[in-house]
């Protein structure tokens, strides 16, 4: 039925099957889009954040998915500006994933703020000292490049592409990636930055300050190092879990083998100087504000150390050495262990610098308070991945996404 | 359908450039601009409109303090309620419920117009009636009782008895013919019977705290809304900056106790023994005044009593307080120059038993603190209120022959004025027709305040005609027939005597409207003379004012013009007060209950942030209640770890728990804390309404259903502190 | 965000971050107008720089 | 005359932690000066507005060695270094300032989008979001203050330092021709209504105003010193477990590096 716009040469499942598999997701869709809608309507009394979690839930998620949609910017900073060339052949679906992460990125902001009419005072009144001014303007701008590195694959599709203006107009943009590619990764370096500086910069909450600088605190360089890291990882990740659901192969081993190597490294030395920046904010920061670092976890049900652990060891320097070596990159159970443990670790990073931060009582005489989501939270954190598996699934459908698919699965 | 190039541009063209040129014109940053000013300007965000501002001076009613108030109003509304400077009680402070009254004037509770009872006793179910039908129905009532020569058979409860509204509710029942007039007893009363005793005088008590140079309170909230709350935050500051010695003795650390220097945590209801065990140190070791003592009527009785009964060591173990420490309190007592033993639980909301004042102003006496600085002084009544006596016709003297329902002034209760606390066992034990066939209720809610709420409620069922006077509409306005609304405080001229001011001179307030009726309301005292001249003959002739106002005025006399302008007037009379030891007849008062059955010791206790009495709490005030008192509508009860870890409860933070007492029992939450002494529960009073809008009712539970009246054997007010209690597992 | 907003103020941090901002957006925005313009030409056969394509994906 | 034009002020307060009975007529003040709503459940205390919020504090000591303490906390208005605050710098979109000519945190109402950054910035919990529409019953409006505006849904507020009787103050003051204000012409409502007199409020700076000298009691200490936070909000306790509840120390700090 819809034969016409599904690229040449490549095998796509039934019509019908296809549409239940909308359906299935968009149901999830629309709950989502139910509990924003009662956010937006009767307000914010919807979740169960309070004065003391101002931030929570969706802050985590934004943080998370911006980590994970680095792949986007890392992925086009080794392949247009570095020259990896290889790369190319993973690079749409890691802008696709980028654009995905950013646009609900943008969505859950939306939804998070109190007065979304005014959302835009902050460009208008834009306090450029407010790390989230910083973090409003590059992610704007840079989900502004990944819609343009984004339009040429839609215009790749099929039929649109005998559209004259449009193959011309594609072509043009892929000429000038390169410089797209280059200010969507400056845009990136600050944006990642000044999300880690968003917790860095407290220095009334001991457990997410720390020192740096200039303006910068060192978490500022710890989150564009880890979404650098992470990033691409998430970016293999969802193309081995597409190729699993698919039932092809999509990416030829050594794209995915580079990708990983260099992710390895970034993730190994991501990791040493998370290590130190701990050591030194437990031995240095935190005591001078009065504060014993386990102080930090104890006396609550739920942070303990076991979760710096979890983060640093189990899902930094595991990963880490497992994708270094080369042995671990080939062997394919590992390497999908190191992805995922790569991506749980940068989203238990996030989590952390937001969730415990809120978590942790500073006035003496203050208590620790945890948290759990209301279902309109959990939901309106659905809605995006709801939305990225359709998006997925559309252009995956109907857009020549992986360069290497006709290759690799030759129809007969 | 082929698309030529040509046409293809210019489609593109025309989308693209249509965009770029919407986007350029004013027009959706104009929009997006006008939606961000609508947010600013929600309708259904109340915009306070300006306007002319203006203070008026008044007296706060809400609390007998008497504190002189200044509203701040803008044009017709009042917006802000401060304390009056330069007013002898407060001079300027304000207290937390002060601070929130328009809340009660502007309030959902409100009785907006006069009410007529549809649904059942206690239902709350009204409709509408005129002020004329409200009163006609009244004044009916009355009159068809009065000629059946049941006019003993109606009773009247008033918040106070001292101002000129209670005595005009007194007057109408005294000329109609009934002497049940009574009102809500509060520890001014038992304090009161303590002065006749022994002083001989009829005063009101008067504490000199800011000249004391050493406090030893037994109970007395001091920080906890004692006498008038902000004369007294005053002076715990005052003797702050003074280092002036405060000893708190409580079972239970409260503000007070937190505040003072030393806390001493006697067992409960042992207050009155330790005070004879100080006495007896003073009288041992002769470190009282001799010259004032020695020649004193009764004296050498007291002595032998004292010394025979309340050595340390005899009274230890119900103390539970070592003999050194009475003995360095009994050295600091009476070594201070100017000493003061204060009584009266808490608030002293309540009455309290005669046997502890007496002892404790013994305490005073012995020091030789009575009338002079620093001391307790007798006050009189400012005997403003000389009306006329009245004529009263032979129905009148028949009905006032008849004895008191309550038995107050009888000879088993010859000190008490009224018993309220006897009237609810007096009509559920009377056999045939209700004793009381009509009642009038003014400023007081007996359904919620008195002990044991579950029978007063029973035996208000019973009354056949209830006239309730509330502004608000509270647990004892339900249970009316016919509901005759007050205007609220803030818009009422009253007289205020500040008989619980507890200065050395008497003080009286005159409360000022505020603001005009809000509602269709009527001010009980012209209420009171409209019923009474409905009523004819010689009810009305001794009602002879055209209004409450003409009343008032004609009452205050000369000193209507200053206490217009300045809204109090200090009234320079004092009496004299010989000095008279009592022979040891009253009892302590214990907790009811079997030991064994019941381990724990169920104590209320008074949160100046719980208004516990006729007014209940403002949405403000129920704001600032703490998350350990009340979690959404759980209450939580205050216990010591150590008696949370005992039988098979073992009990944590917030753990729900059922909380049984010979009257009943309820579901209630722990709070441990280790400011109160184990074996002991401590309970919030001002929780538990039934009554009242979504702010306040349903919030907890009310401690009075929890507790039985103890009857005081000495003066026969419900003296109750307590009950024995026991936890048991609830299951959720 | 603009120098008539009251906010603004002509100090390093405005300048640095205002310029980092408006260099990024200019980079973007013209980058799109070039693509954009060059499309229109292109499809219309007149072509700006000079070589033709198909030589490309 | 030789004060100068308009010399920039420090208004603070110094509370008398001494004389605080914990009472609570400060935040009932507060509320009914600067139109705190209320909803019909506020046992929540982590969604409940309260500009001032009285604290409890405890000795941690058992029966009968306990001991409490109440500690109102207001806005504590940091001054950080050089109006540097922990929130000031935060808010993406300028709706909160230090104003150095008061030393005043301010919040503007009509501009907040409600981020809530602010709040995660303030180790004091002092800002307060409004998760919910304010509701007034029927007819309560009319208490209403019309100098302090109504806060819609969405938004983040806190104390002001009653704000708005310094302006009504100056008001006056330049309409009588006067450039400056006397120390009893602002005051806050909480330090107004506080019936024990334990909160005094006054520039901090100027030598005539009280609490100048008080903050120099030896007694005198401020809420988390250490994390740079330099507050204008003063405490004063006699007690010495109090003063050290006013920090955090690590264990070998013991109990002697304040007293």
């Amino acid at each position: 039925m819809d034969s016409a716009l599904i690229p040449e040469g490549v095998k796509r499942c039934s019509v019908g099957k296809f549409l239940i598999f909308l359906g299935v997701v968009g149901a999830v869709l629309l709950w989502g889009v139910f509990a924003m809608l009662l956010c937006w309507i009767k307000g914010l009394n919807q979740t169960n954040m309070n004065d003391y979690y101002g931030f929570a839930l969706w802050i985590w998620a934004d943080l998370a998915v911006i980590a994970l949609g680095g792949g986007a910017f890392f992925t086009g900073f080794l392949r247009y500006i570095i020259g990896k060339d290889e790369l190319k052949n993973i690079i749409n679906y890691a802008v696709l994933i980028g654009f995905i992460c950013y646009s609900s990125a943008l969505l859950i902001l939306a939804i998070d703020i109190g007065q979304p009419l005014r959302g835009w005072f902050i460009f208008w009144h834009a306090n450029v000292h407010s790390m989230l001014t910083e973090v409003a303007f590059c992610l704007s701008c840079y989900f502004g490049v990944l819609t343009i590195e984004y339009l040429p694959l839609i215009l790749e599709n099929r039929q649109l592409e005998k559209v004259p203006f449009f193959h011309h107009l594609s072509h043009n943009m892929h000429e000038i990636m390169a410089v797209f590619a280059a200010t969507g990764a400056f845009l990136s370096f600050f944006h990642q930055g000044s999300l880690g500086g968003v917790s860095g910069v407290l220095f009334g909450r001991p457990f997410g300050y720390r020192e740096g600088i200039f303006i910068w605190p060192w978490t500022f360089f710890l989150f564009t190092w880890s979404a650098a890291a992470c990033g691409p990882c998430f970016t293999i990740l969802i193309t081995k879990i597409t190729e699993k659901v698919t039932r092809k192969k999509l990416v030829k081993d050594n794209v995915i083998e580079l990708l990983a190597k260099i992710s390895g490294w970034m993730l190994a030395t991501y990791t040493i100087a998370k290590i130190l920046d701990t050591w030194y904010w437990a031995s240095v920061t935190a005591p001078s504000k009065g504060f014993w670092v386990l102080d930090f976890y104890s006396n609550n049900p739920f942070y303990g150390p076991w979760i710096l652990v979890l983060e640093i060891i189990i899902c930094g320097v595991l990963p880490a050495l497992i994708l270094i070596t080369e042995s671990g990159r080939k062997s394919k159970p590992a390497l999908l262990l190191a992805v995922i443990l790569a991506a749980i670790g940068v989203s238990v990073n996030r989590w952390v610098m937001v969730l415990q931060v809120m978590a942790v009582p500073v006035m003496p005489f203050d208590s620790w308070y945890m948290y759990f989501p209301s279902w309109q939270e959990i939901a309106t954190t659905i809605l995006p991945v709801a939305y990225g598996v359709i998006l997925i699934g559309l252009s995956h459908r109907y857009l020549p996404i992986f360069p290497q698919e006709k290759e690799l699965n030759p129809v007969d | 359908m082929k698309v030529s190039r040509r046409t293809f541009l210019s489609i593109g063209s025309f989308i693209v450039g249509g965009a770029a040129g919407t986007a350029l014109s004013p027009l959706p940053w104009k929009l997006t601009d006008d939606l961000s000013i609508w947010t600013q300007n929600w309708p259904w965000t109340p915009m306070p409109e300006r306007g002319e501002v203006s203070y008026v001076n008044s007296v706060c009613t809400l609390c007998p303090g008497g504190c002189g108030i200044s509203v701040r109003k803008v044009n017709d509304r009042a917006v802000k309620i401060e304390g009056m400077k330069g007013h002898p009680v407060n001079d300027g402070g304000i207290c937390i419920l002060g601070l929130s009254g328009l809340q009660l004037l502007y309030g959902p509770t409100r009785i907006k117009t006069p009410l007529k009872r549809v649904g059942e006793k206690g239902q709350g179910k009204f409709k509408k009636i005129s002020w004329d039908e409200a009163l006609k129905e009244v004044a009916e009532k009355l009159g068809t009782l009065r000629s059946e020569g049941k006019s003993h058979t109606v009773a009247c409860v008033s918040g106070s008895a001292c101002g000129t509204v209670p005595q005009l509710l007194k007057r109408l029942l005294t000329v109609y013919g009934s002497p049940n007039f009574m009102s809500v007893p509060t520890m001014q009363d038992a304090y009161a019977v303590t002065l006749k005793l022994m002083h001989g005088v009829d005063a009101c008590p008067g504490f000199d705290v800011e000249n004391a140079d050493f406090i030893l309170s037994f109970g007395s909230g001091i920080i906890e809304g004692w006498g008038s709350t902000v004369r007294m935050f005053k002076a715990n500051s005052a003797w702050q900056d003074k280092k002036i010695k405060v000893v708190q003795i409580e079972s239970r650390m409260s503000n007070t106790a937190a505040k003072a220097a030393k806390w001493i945590p006697a067992r409960p209801g042992s207050e009155g023994v330790l005070a004879l065990g100080i006495a007896y140190m003073m009288l041992r070791d002769g470190l009282y005044k001799k010259e004032v003592c020695d020649s004193a009527a009764g004296f050498e009785d007291f002595r032998k009593t004292v010394s025979e009964n309340y050595a340390p060591e005899n009274i230890a173990a119900a103390t539970g307080i070592e003999k050194e420490t009475i003995e360095s309190l009994a050295k600091e007592f009476a070594g201070a120059a100017s000493p003061l033993a204060i009584c009266g639980r808490g608030q002293g909301h309540t009455p309290g038993s005669q046997y502890e004042f007496m002892a404790v102003h013994a305490l005073n006496a012995l020091a030789g603190n009575i009338n002079k600085a620093g001391g307790v002084f007798t006050v009189p009544d400012p005997k403003y209120i000389a009306w006329a006596e009245p004529e009263l016709d032979e129905t009148a003297q028949k009905g006032m022959s008849s004895p008191r329902i309550d038995g107050a002034g009888s000879e088993t209760y010859p000190h008490a004025k009224s018993l309220l606390n006897r009237l609810p066992p007096a009509i559920l034990s009377a056999q045939g027709e209700c004793p009381v066939q009509a009642l009038l209720i003014s400023e007081a809610n007996p359904c919620y305040t008195l002990s044991d709420t579950q029978t007063v409620k029973k035996a208000f069922a019973k009354i056949p005609f209830v006239v309730s006077f509330s502004s608000y509409m509270d647990e004892t306005a339900q249970y009316a027939d016919i509901i005759l609304p007050n205007h609220a405080y803030l818009e009422r001229l009253e007289d205020a005597p500040a008989y619980a001011a507890g200065l050395s001179k008497p003080v009286i307030g005159l409360s000022k409207p505020v603001v005009t009726p809000q509602f269709d309301t009527k001010h009980t005292g012209d209420a009171v003379i409209a019923l009474a001249k409905a009523l004819g003959d010689k009810v009305a002739a001794a009602f002879p004012w055209e209004s409450y106002a003409a009343c008032l005025e004609e009452t205050l006399g000369d000193k209507w013009k200053s206490l217009n302008e300045k809204c109090f007037a200090v009234v320079e009379e004092s009496i004299e007060a010989p000095l008279q030891f009592f022979k040891q007849e009253c009892k302590p008062v214990f907790a009811e209950g079997d030991e064994k059955q019941y381990p724990f010791v169920l104590m209320p206790y008074d949160s100046i942030r719980l208004a516990n009495g006729f007014i209940g709490n403002t949405p403000f005030l129920t704001k600032t209640v703490p998350d350990t008192v009340l979690r959404k509508n759980d209450i939580f009860v205050e216990i010591n770890p150590k008696s949370a870890g005992g039988d098979s409860l073992s009990l944590r933070e917030g753990s729900a728990v059922m909380l049984t007492t010979p009257k009943g029992s309820a579901k209630v939450r722990v709070h441990l804390s280790e400011e109160i002494m184990p074996g002991v529960i401590a309970i919030p009073r001002g929780l538990g309404h039934t009554a009242y809008d979504k702010y306040l009712a349903g919030k907890g539970i009310n401690c009075n259903e929890l507790i039985g009246p103890a009857e005081d054997s000495g003066s026969g007010f419900d003296a109750v502190w307590g009950i024995r209690a026991k936890l048991s597992s609830v299951s959720i | 965000m603009f120098p008539f907003i009251f906010e603004w103020v002509w100090d390093m941090s405005h300048i640095v971050f205002m310029g980092g901002l408006w260099y990024a957006l200019s980079i973007i925005g013209l980058g799109m107008t070039y693509c954009l313009i060059k499309a229109i030409a292109d499809t219309a056969g007149i072509g700006i720089g000079g070589h033709h394509h198909d030589d490309h994906h | 005359m030789n004060k100068q034009h308009n010399k920039a002020k420090k208004f603070g307060m110094v509370i008398d932690l001494d004389k605080c009975t914990g009472c609570g007529a400060c935040m009932v003040a507060c509320m009914a000066e600067n139109n705190v709503p209320f909803k019909a459940d506020e046992t929540n205390k982590l969604d409940s507005i309260t500009w001032l919020r009285v604290y409890k504090l405890t000795n941690g000591k058992s029966f009968p060695n306990a001991d409490f303490c109440y500690l109102p906390r207001p806005c504590m208005h940091c001054e950080g270094s050089h109006g540097h605050s922990p929130c000031v710098s935060v808010c993406p979109a300028t709706a909160t300032d230090y104003s150095h000519e008061t030393g005043i945190v301010s919040q503007i109402y009509t501009r907040c989008f409600g981020c809530r950054y602010c709040m995660a910035a303030c180790p004091y919990h002092a800002r307060y979001f409004n998760w919910w529409d304010p509701v007034w019953p029927e007819g309560m409006e009319k208490y209403l203050n019309p100098n302090v505006s109504v806060r819609m849904r969405g938004i983040v507020e806190k104390c002001s330092f009653c704000y708005h009787r310094y302006q009504l103050a100056m008001e006056k003051a330049y309409y009588e021709g006067r450039r400056e204000i006397e120390e009893q012409e602002y005051q806050t409502a909480c330090t107004q209504a506080c019936p024990a007199g334990a909160i005094v409020f006054g520039d901090l700076d100027n030598p005539e105003h009280a609490v100048h000298e008080l903050k120099k009691n030896p007694n005198a200490f401020r809420l988390l010193e250490r994390l740079g936070t330099n507050p204008k909000v003063y405490y004063i306790s006699s007690r010495e477990w109090v003063r050290q509840a006013g920090d955090n120390y690590l264990r070998q700090e013991g109990k002697s590096e304040k007293n």
